[in-house]
């Protein structure tokens, strides 16, 4: 599953990051997946969000088959 | 007539300004957000904004269609890309029967844009560069 | 740059809200009070404003001056005449360096304008004249 | 002494109204004068507030010497 980045996550690692999400999985994992991968960016990440089709991730679990697109949120700056 | 937008050109103030203007409003509540020189001891030469552009213009929509629902008018446009000083980099306007209630959701607005939609802001300021937002 | 005036001809809310754009405000509110076709079940056709103008602008003038000497930047501007529906009657900004500033100034000037500036307006509604403000 | 009126005053009175004021006075005197002259109007100006020199008058005495103008002021109703 490709995990669309935004802001310095994607200057710094690339417009996506690839990773292999179980079939059911919580907001949470996505964001510790990408920690491991990327450790340089653990301090962003804690402060991200994670959205699916478009929406704010809440705390419940995520079914992988009704997923089309995943993104990480750093802390928004516009206005 | 109620307008949601990202854009990366120059904002037009002035026809979103006059789409605000209905016979049925005695009031119109504008708010600009420009791009600042000073922030305390901190000089920005420029800005670059970067946008999650389907989910902010959604994300604006829901603002947007809370005001909407309550017969008022909704403008919200906000520009990405590289701004200069001065330039206008949000526009948010509520046209209401009433003066207290445009201003009450202009404000709201702006002020929830600043922390739900998925906008973000890489401040060239002259010392080092400041992503907007991290702690 | 501040401009507060009385004009008896269309106010130009473009230009005016430009004006208030500088390098040093990141926020700008502007207020516009237009000519409202409904009050509840009353239709309004036109306005008649008729002002005393050399005292309304002195209070005008008060009322900037106390948002002046804060460091914002401020533009209040009302027109005079015979106006028709959807009309500008006035213009009221606020630039300043933050939002919240701007937004509770500006709508402070709009209230006290509505309460002590010698204007007064003539209303022609379908049914008949009513003088605004009278018991 | 010529008094300006505004709004529906000089619409039904006319643009000013000749008092003559003692040399000392209060506000409330020159309303009182002006509804004895036009009774008609008198709920208007009830209503209405005094300006000296195109200043707001307060409840205090005024030397009929430091006058330049006197106007009328009934509820304002501007924006």
């Amino acid at each position: 599953m490709k995990v669309k980045l935004f802001s310095v996550l994607a200057e710094k690692i690339g417009p996506t990051v690839d990773l292999s999400l179980p079939d059911q999985f919580k907001a949470q994992d996505v964001l510790e997946q990408i920690k491991e991968l990327h450790p340089d960016y653990a301090d962003v990440l804690d402060q991200s969000l994670v959205a699916v089709n478009e929406e704010y991730a809440n705390e419940d679990k995520i079914d992988l088959t009704s997923v089309d697109e995943i993104a990480i949120i750093p802390p928004v700056s516009g206005g | 007539m109620s307008l949601i937008k990202i854009v990366d050109k120059p904002i037009d103030v002035d026809s979103l300004t006059k789409s605000l203007i209905h016979n049925e409003y005695g009031g119109i509540d504008t708010f600009l957000g420009t791009v600042r020189q000073y922030t305390g001891e901190i000089e920005t030469e420029k800005i670059e904004y970067s946008t999650y552009k389907m989910m902010a213009e959604k994300e604006m929509q829901k603002l947007a269609d809370s005001v909407l629902a309550q017969g008022m008018d909704v403008v919200m446009v906000h520009r990405v890309g590289e701004l200069q000083l001065g330039d206008v980099a949000v526009f948010i306007g509520v046209a209401a029967p009433h003066r207290a209630e445009a201003f009450e959701n202009c404000q709201m607005l702006i002020d929830r844009l600043k922390k739900t939609v998925p906008i973000w802001k890489k401040e060239y300021d002259k010392d080092k560069i400041r992503w907007g937002g991290l702690e």
